[in-house]
């Protein structure tokens, strides 16, 4: 008998849980909206998703390996969700070269200059769609028309985004209820059928996405229900105050990503505060802000915006929000 | 109504820091720590409704009568130089915790060209006394915003494992950057 | 030579002189530069006028009038003349529905009301979609402004596709583009009301 | 002092913008296009000369308690010098550089200069500093004026190289940050090496 | 002369004036003395910020010494004599001459050498391995080889040699700050003498356990046998707690001591080879 | 629904492979180690030298310092070394080596397996009695019983919990204890209350024993002023903050004791060392330790004698399997690993658990991300990601102000973490880094 023990410090168990799995289960989650956004803008959506996750991974494989020569850590998955969101938020036809420049900028500038996974301030795949947004304007406001499964890529027909509808109109002067006539109606809107970013359509297929991240506890629900809620309450408010001018809650919640945010974006972990209690003061101040720039701002959507904004009082809610310490309010004796 | 666009503006839209480029030296040296930035923003709140207001006067009341407006630059640095040696004195005497919490921060006010900026703006944007001073006021907030939250993430980044050569200014110019670009959600607003 | 010790006397004095001196030497070149100044601001106001009116060899400046807008304010008129004959009117206009809210336009007329060239004076758009306002376009590759060119918009309305009208607004600036619009606009009810016609 | 090394230094070793990280205000502000960078960094080597040299000639007259103020006014005077001659005679710059002019005054590379070195070496010595530091100052706005031109507009000295727009967020704020905080890493590791 | 200027020059030498009363009531009320020769002699300094000194950082240093009274007892191992004779200059003192400095491991408890007895499994860091347990052999003074020595030094001075599994000190880099020292939890690191083209002989053992229990852990442990110090001209060489220790600073580096060692704890590094090395003394050269 | 603390905790699976196996005496080694420091303080002074024929029970190390033990034999021969040993951390301390010769006890033991349950000592005996036994807390912490048991004046106690809880997985030898000695245990309890000097006492015991629970529930009838209390599964249940929250709902302070909220807590093996030392006059030299491991052949629970090496105790229970990849000392959460088996069961030892290879080597280290799972585990509402990197960065005043040392090192933080970072391996060194400062701070 002379096998050579291992020592370590306690605990000498550790849960099943691993960084892989849980990144592998926020892929997962993500499928049913891809699998829509495939049925609704074809082929197109498939090439944007391959290259946004090759072109993620490849820019993380090569930054670790020639410039920071450390060890290459994508096999934990994180480039992989990146990739996804990223693709999720650009339209399907979007040039090639412009999905490329915008995983480099979320992988490169927003993630591995920080000193990669965990220490981004900065959601990436958000960095990388505001980047393109602002600096191809034209190219990531021109969405195809959803119009079920077809094998194009650019020669699509492309049209503006329900919100940029209303947006548009409202500052034109017309009635929401004039403007509710040109955009599809709710339900087709839970299904997906509008134009808009590639992922961010199938309000059906993400929240299924989202119910099984909850199930699996790969998130919580603070910050979903947080963002909704309060997007929901502060556009309902609105619209109680003058129904002609801006639109109802539910046509708020279903357009323009807020789904996709809500779920997926707002929630990455390393990005969004640490406690219950930051995740709602979070989640509230990305519906509001969101409502905020989608009814006076220049952006009808507004929604990566908001996360990005908050995401930089992330620290401070850290910093200030703390879980109640045991015995903290309790004096000796 | 106007004077609530005024301050939006000033404060999301057109941060004097984030999209104006102004007072980006303290930004970046006064923004290590969070109680510092806060201690850093109550002063240049201070100085800067201070010194829109007393520049302002001057200007309209002195120069411009004299017809010496080019003088303005010249006119403008030195009086918020005395302005703030002045209100450190001041400050001193009558209350000795706010000087305590601000005093530290004056001297380095002076050199802000946020508040030489905003004085010269004032005038340039033909701001009369009320509007002016409450554009100084909300650009100041507007400092102070973007300033506490580059520290809340630079105290954060601290225990980060930034690589080695975009450690200090790099990071928190990137930091600023893309800080930038989420602050670009609000255009439009006004 | 030894430094100056720091007494009252000597600080006041030094400082004195100094500021002395710098305001010499201030106002000594502010005398120089007033004329060279003015010269260019004058030249400024000119060439934007010369780009948006048929030639002329009058001083449009000097003819400088104001036109109410209807909306309580007033816009500056520049006649052009030449010789004695009006070959057209410059039109300081405005609208204050761009992207970033204020844009500044040189609105060109020709007598008869057709718009003769537009000009931007200022703008805060966006770079890349709002600032296709701007330049000039060429023959074979026209600009958004070249469509405005010699359209009186007596029976060319200035609407954009979306709102029913004749302009194609620029990809994706459509708000720029109704916004200038806008300000052509006011400038044109400015001389129609003015009776320049 | 070896004057050679006295000028050289600021343009690499001791480049005040991209090394120092003084002035960041009218770097990240004017540097949209290489002409604006270059423009605007003239026009602070200037002031940066004429301040030197002055500051240098007066350092024994100036007692010690009032030297800041009675710099901030040489400064000043050659700032509001600078304003005026541009207005005169190249006002299209002067509009573009707009309130960045007059901000030269507390820009901390001219008063930290007449600070640090002027007001303790001599005339000539402040000169070469001056005129290096204005350099290292006028040329890394030059470089980032110009990385920005070509990503942001894909033009180079205003002349187009690629039909279209360029990467749009380049000539904005946000751009601005970005590029400089990479340069300032790319001049570290050319300084390390 | 026209109004402007007469304006002008008025209304800037007022300016002045007043800027220069209110200057001087400042300055009377603040006297902030600060000796300017405290930045004279920061920028003599390294500025690496080490702390080898003792002091917080190089600025705090250059405090200490220009308020000190003499230059005794206080040295900058970064920047040397060097850097110690400018700040004299500057300080018009009397330097201090020191003796320069290289920290050197004193372990050899290489796999060869040393069996293993356990695996460490827990956060690479030596601080907590060593509250933890003994270590991964039958020695537990040796070093434990998570590294904490090589982060903490500034100068790149260290690395880990991967088949030795013990730390290297790279002659040329080492200033001798003593971050190293600090940072091992169990004092194997040893500031020693610098000599002539680095040349140095030392216990390369910390085992304070009797000859037999340390033998059985490390081939090369030092065994407290004594046989050194009785070979030693010089007096250089001491034993406690079953360990040798050769004084750097009366070492003439004879090389007796090496020869005598039954276990090859004694290392001699950096001297011209030899005809022929005793056998069974497998020594690691480092460097 | 079962009571339980408010915040934090996991379900690491319970694994309590030897839950059935009933207490089985291990047969006397040849010799016995006995380390002078098996309890929190100052080690024990030898009173015997080396060639002392000595007897099973005698004292043979005495407690010097205030909270120190005092050491019996566990066996009777002969004292063949005092000398340095390494223990179960490699390092070496001194232990008194005893030549096994028989089993002869000490007279005054009373060795008849009779329950007596009249108490007829005084508040003053029992505390005296139990000092005498060299009595420790059998919980893991090995905190001399004595002190515990002494209400300091001005302080006020009104109520004893007991530690039945058991929730580290794999441990089983309280469990075992309840069940098959519980009349011994419920008397040891009322000796305790005698002692503090309360009339009411709380079992806390996990859900999971529902055969414990049951049993002294129903024993408990018969004695005055104790009842059981079920509680949820989760670990950590049975630290010492958290069992008072889930059985009383009071909050003891940060940095405070329980006596500072009016209890006093013990376990059960605590519980009836104390009846065997203050009923039958035995000291501490044997204890119940669970044996076990997915790959032992024979795990059970065993009475040990102090002293005895951990590889005989592994050898009763069939032998090392040959994937062996770990033995720990206590149970997988708290317990220390051990790199070699020569080493002696001490009176802190409650379990040996062997793991397999596979399990017992920890996941590759990723980068934090931040998910704050550990915050949610943490039972004292602590942030352990941001514990740690303070450590590990050397932050050590930050981390004294996020309260680094109400850290109870109960290891949730660790096991849950998915990036499977050692967060508990740099907060404890941490923790003590700042006591260390603190104590220094005080001393200046």
């Amino acid at each position: 008998m002379n096998n050579i023990l291992n020592v370590s410090p306690s605990p000498h168990q550790q849960s099943s849980e691993t960084t892989r799995k849980l990144m592998f289960g926020v892929v997962i989650a993500l499928l049913p909206a891809l699998a829509a956004s495939v049925y609704y803008f074809g082929t197109g959506a498939v090439i944007v998703t391959l290259t946004s996750v090759l072109a993620c991974v490849a820019t993380e494989f090569l930054i670790q390996k020639y410039l920071l020569k450390t060890k290459t850590s994508i096999s934990d998955g994180s480039a992989i969700v990146t990739g996804l969101l990223l693709a999720f938020n650009v339209p399907s036809n979007l040039p090639l070269f412009i999905i490329v420049i915008g995983a480099v900028i979320s992988i490169g500038v927003a993630k591995m200059t920080f000193g990669g996974l965990g220490n981004n301030p900065f959601n990436p795949a958000l960095v990388g769609r505001v980047f393109l947004l602002i600096s191809f304007p034209v190219q990531m406001t021109s969405w195809p028309v959803p119009s079920g499964f077809k094998t194009g890529y650019t020669d699509a027909v492309t049209g503006a985004t329900p919100l940029g509808i209303i947006s548009e109109g409202v500052k034109n002067g017309e009635s929401i209820s004039a403007l509710m006539d040109k955009v599809p109606s709710h339900m087709q809107l839970f299904y997906g059928y509008m134009g808009g970013s590639m992922g961010e359509i199938a309000a059906a297929a993400l929240i299924l996405g989202g119910i099984f991240m909850i199930w699996r506890k790969i998130i919580t629900w603070h910050i979903p229900v947080a963002v909704l809620a309060s997007a929901a309450l502060f556009t309902g408010i609105l619209w109680l105050a003058d129904p002609t001018k801006f639109a109802d809650p539910l046509f708020h919640l279903l357009t323009g990503g807020m789904m996709l945010g809500a779920i997926f974006m707002a929630t990455d972990y390393v990005t969004s505060p640490m406690t219950p209690k930051g995740m709602i003061i979070y989640g509230t101040g990305i519906g509001v802000i969101t409502v905020l720039i989608r009814t006076w701002g220049a952006y009808p959507e507004g929604v990566s915006f908001a996360i990005l904004i908050m995401n930089a009082f992330v620290p401070l809610l850290n910093m200030y929000i703390k879980p109640r310490r045991f015995g903290k309010e309790v004096r000796h004796g | 109504m106007e004077y609530i666009l005024l301050i939006i503006s000033a404060i999301l839209v057109n941060n004097i820091v984030l999209a104006q480029f102004l007072g980006v030296c303290p930004f970046l040296g006064v923004s290590n720590k969070v109680s510092t930035a806060i201690g850093m923003s109550g002063a240049v709140t201070f100085v800067m409704v201070l010194a829109t207001m007393v520049t302002y006067l001057i200007y309209t009341y002195i120069l411009l009568p004299l017809g010496i407006g080019f003088m303005q630059t010249i006119t403008f640095i030195l009086v918020i130089a005395a302005l703030v040696q002045m209100v450190e004195i001041i400050l001193k005497k009558i209350s000795q915790g706010l000087y305590q919490a601000l005093g530290i921060f004056l001297p380095l006010i002076t050199t802000n060209c946020a508040v030489l900026g905003v004085a010269i703006l004032v005038i340039q944007k033909e701001y009369n006394l009320i509007t002016g001073v409450i554009y100084g006021g909300a650009t100041a907030l507007g400092f102070g915003l973007a300033l506490i939250i580059l520290a809340g993430i630079r105290e954060q980044l601290e225990l980060a494992d930034i690589p080695k050569g975009m450690q200090g200014v790099p990071i928190s110019l990137i930091t600023a950057g893309i800080l930038a670009l989420a602050f670009m959600g609000f255009a439009g607003l006004v | 030579m030894a430094k100056m010790q720091s007494t009252l006397r000597n600080m006041v004095l030094s400082l004195t002189l100094i500021s002395l001196g710098a305001s010499a030497a201030l106002a000594y070149v502010y005398e120089f530069t007033k004329g060279p100044i003015e010269i260019s601001l004058l030249n400024k106001k000119l060439e934007a006028i010369k780009q948006v009116v048929p030639e002329f060899d009058n001083d449009p400046n000097a003819g400088m009038f104001l036109l109410p807008t209807g909306e309580g304010d007033s816009l500056e008129v520049y006649p052009a003349k030449k010789g004695d004959e009006v070959v057209g009117y410059a039109f300081k206009s405005y609208t204050e529905k761009g992207f970033s809210g204020h844009i500044g336009l040189m609105v060109g007329f020709t007598p008869d009301g057709a718009i003769y060239n537009i000009n931007v004076l200022e703008h805060k758009e966006t770079p890349g979609l709002g600032t296709k306002l701007v330049p000039e376009g060429t023959a074979e590759n026209p600009a958004f402004k070249d469509q405005f060119r010699g359209k009186n918009p007596a029976e060319f309305s200035l609407k954009v596709k979306k709102d029913g009208g004749p302009v194609d607004a620029i990809t994706a600036a459509t708000i720029s583009s109704r916004a200038f619009c806008d300000g052509v606009q006011r400038a044109y009810n400015t001389f129609e009301k003015g009776g320049l016609k | 002092m070896n004057q050679m090394k006295n000028f050289s230094k600021g343009i690499l070793r001791e480049n005040p913008i991209l090394v120092l990280v003084l002035g960041a205000c009218p770097t990240l502000a004017t540097t949209s296009s290489a002409v604006n960078g270059l423009g605007m960094g003239l026009a602070t080597t200037f002031v940066l000369l004429g301040s030197n040299v002055v500051v240098s000639l007066m350092q024994n007259v100036i007692p010690d308690k009032v030297r800041i103020p009675a710099f901030i006014v040489v400064i000043a005077t050659f700032v509001t010098i600078v304003d005026l001659l541009m207005q005169a005679f190249v006002p299209s710059l002067y509009d573009t550089l707009g309130i960045f002019i007059p901000l030269i005054v507390v820009n901390c590379i001219v008063l930290g200069r007449a600070e640090a070195f002027a007001s303790k070496n001599s005339v000539w010595s402040s000169f070469v500093d001056g005129a290096g530091m204005g350099l290292g100052f006028t040329l890394a706005l030059g470089v980032l004026g110009a990385v920005r031109e070509i990503l942001g507009s894909g033009a180079i000295m205003g002349l187009k190289f690629i039909s279209g727009d360029g990467i749009l967020v380049f000539i904005l704020a946000p751009g601005a940050f970005i590029a400089l905080g990479y340069l300032i890493v790319i001049v570290n590791r050319i300084n390390k090496a | 002369m026209s109004s402007t200027v007469l304006f002008t020059v008025i209304m800037l030498s007022l300016l002045g004036l007043l800027a220069a009363v209110i200057l001087y009531v400042v300055a009377q009320k603040f006297k902030v003395v600060e000796d300017p020769r405290i930045d004279l002699v920061n920028e003599v300094l390294p500025g690496a910020n080490c702390g080898g000194c003792g002091f917080t950082g190089c600025r705090a240093f250059s405090e200490v010494l220009v308020r000190s009274d003499s230059f005794e007892g206080l040295n900058c191992p970064v920047g040397g004599s060097e850097a110690m004779g400018k700040a004299a200059v500057i300080l018009d003192r009397q330097p201090v001459a020191v003796e320069p400095k290289i920290a050197v491991l004193r372990c050899n408890g290489t796999p060869e050498h040393s069996q293993r007895t356990s695996n460490y499994d827990g956060a690479m860091n030596c601080r907590v391995a060593h509250a933890l347990y003994g270590g991964t052999t039958a020695c537990h003074y040796g070093c434990l080889g998570c590294g904490d020595c090589v982060t903490s030094c500034k100068f790149d001075a260290m690395y880990m040699d991967p088949v030795t599994q013990l730390p290297v000190i790279i002659d040329d880099k080492c200033v001798a700050c003593g971050a190293c020292v600090k940072a091992c939890p169990r004092n194997i690191i040893e500031l020693r003498k610098r000599n002539r083209k680095d040349r140095k002989i030392y216990i390369s053992c910390v085992n304070k356990d009797k000859g037999g229990p340390a033998r059985k852990a490390c081939i090369v442990a030092c065994i407290g046998c004594g046989k050194c110090l009785k070979v030693c001209p010089y007096d250089a060489i001491t034993m406690a707690d079953n360990l040798a220790f050769i004084d750097s600073f009366k070492c003439k580096l004879c090389r007796k001591c090496a020869a005598e060692c039954p276990t090859g704890a004694i290392l001699e590094i950096n001297f011209p080879v030899k005809e022929e090395k005793p056998a069974g003394h497998a020594v690691t050269e480092v460097n | 629904m079962f009571k339980t603390f408010p915040k934090g905790g996991i379900h690491p699976p319970e694994n309590k492979i030897t839950a059935d196996k009933s207490i089985t005496v291990l047969p006397l080694p040849s010799t016995v180690t006995v380390p002078l420091n098996q309890h929190i303080g100052a080690p024990a002074t030898p009173v015997v030298e080396k060639g002392s024929a000595v007897k099973t029970g005698q004292l043979i190390a005495e407690a010097k310092g205030f909270v120190s033990a005092s050491i019996h034999s566990p066996v009777s021969g002969k004292v063949s070394k005092i000398e340095p040993v390494a223990d179960s951390t490699g390092y070496k301390q001194m232990a008194i080596i005893i030549d096994v010769e028989g089993d002869e006890w000490i007279e005054t033991t009373d060795r008849s397996a009779t329950l007596v349950k009249e108490i007829t000592m005084t508040r003053e005996q029992i505390v005296e009695r139990c000092r005498d036994c060299g009595l420790v807390g059998l919980g893991g912490a090995t905190f001399p019983t004595h002190i515990k048991m002494t209400v300091p004046s001005g302080r006020k106690c009104d109520m004893l919990i007991i530690n039945g809880v058991e929730c580290e997985p794999y441990l089983t030898s309280d469990h075992r204890l309840m069940i098959e000695k519980g009349p011994e245990v419920l008397t040891g309890v009322t000796i305790i209350m005698k002692a503090l000097g309360v009339t009411q006492a709380v079992i806390g015991i996990e859900a999971n024993k529902p055969d414990a629970i049951s049993t002294l529930d129903g024993l408990s009838k018969d004695f005055a002023g104790i009842s059981v209390v079920a509680l949820k599964v989760k670990y950590p249940q049975g630290g010492e903050k958290q069992l008072i929250k889930a059985c009383t709902g009071r909050e003891v302070p940060s940095g405070g004791l329980p006596l500072d909220v009016g209890v006093v807590v013990q376990n059960v093996g605590t519980a009836f060392a104390v009846y065997e030392a203050v009923q039958k006059n035995k000291p501490l030299i044997e204890r119940v330790v669970t044996v076990t491991g997915k790959s032992v052949s024979r795990p059970g629970n065993f009475l040990v004698r102090i002293g005895t090496p951990v590889a005989k105790l592994i050898e009763a229970a069939g032998g090392m399997p040959d994937d062996t990849g770990k033995v720990v000392n206590g149970g997988p959460m708290m317990g220390k690993a051990l790199a070699m088996t020569d080493v002696p069961v001490t009176k802190g030892t409650s379990g040996i658990i062997l793991f397999p290879e596979p399990e017992s080597r920890r996941d590759e280290i990723m980068p934090c991300i931040r998910c704050g799972k550990c915050s949610s585990a943490c039972a004292m509402g602590l942030e352990p990601w941001l514990l740690s990197v303070l450590s590990e960065k050397a932050m050590f005043e930050k981390a004294e102000t996020e309260k680094i040392t109400d850290c109870m090192e109960c290891g949730a933080c660790a096991y849950t973490c998915p990036a499977k970072r050692p967060l508990l391996d740099y907060i404890r060194l941490g923790k003590t880094t700042v006591i260390k400062m603190v104590r220094e701070r005080i001393t200046k």
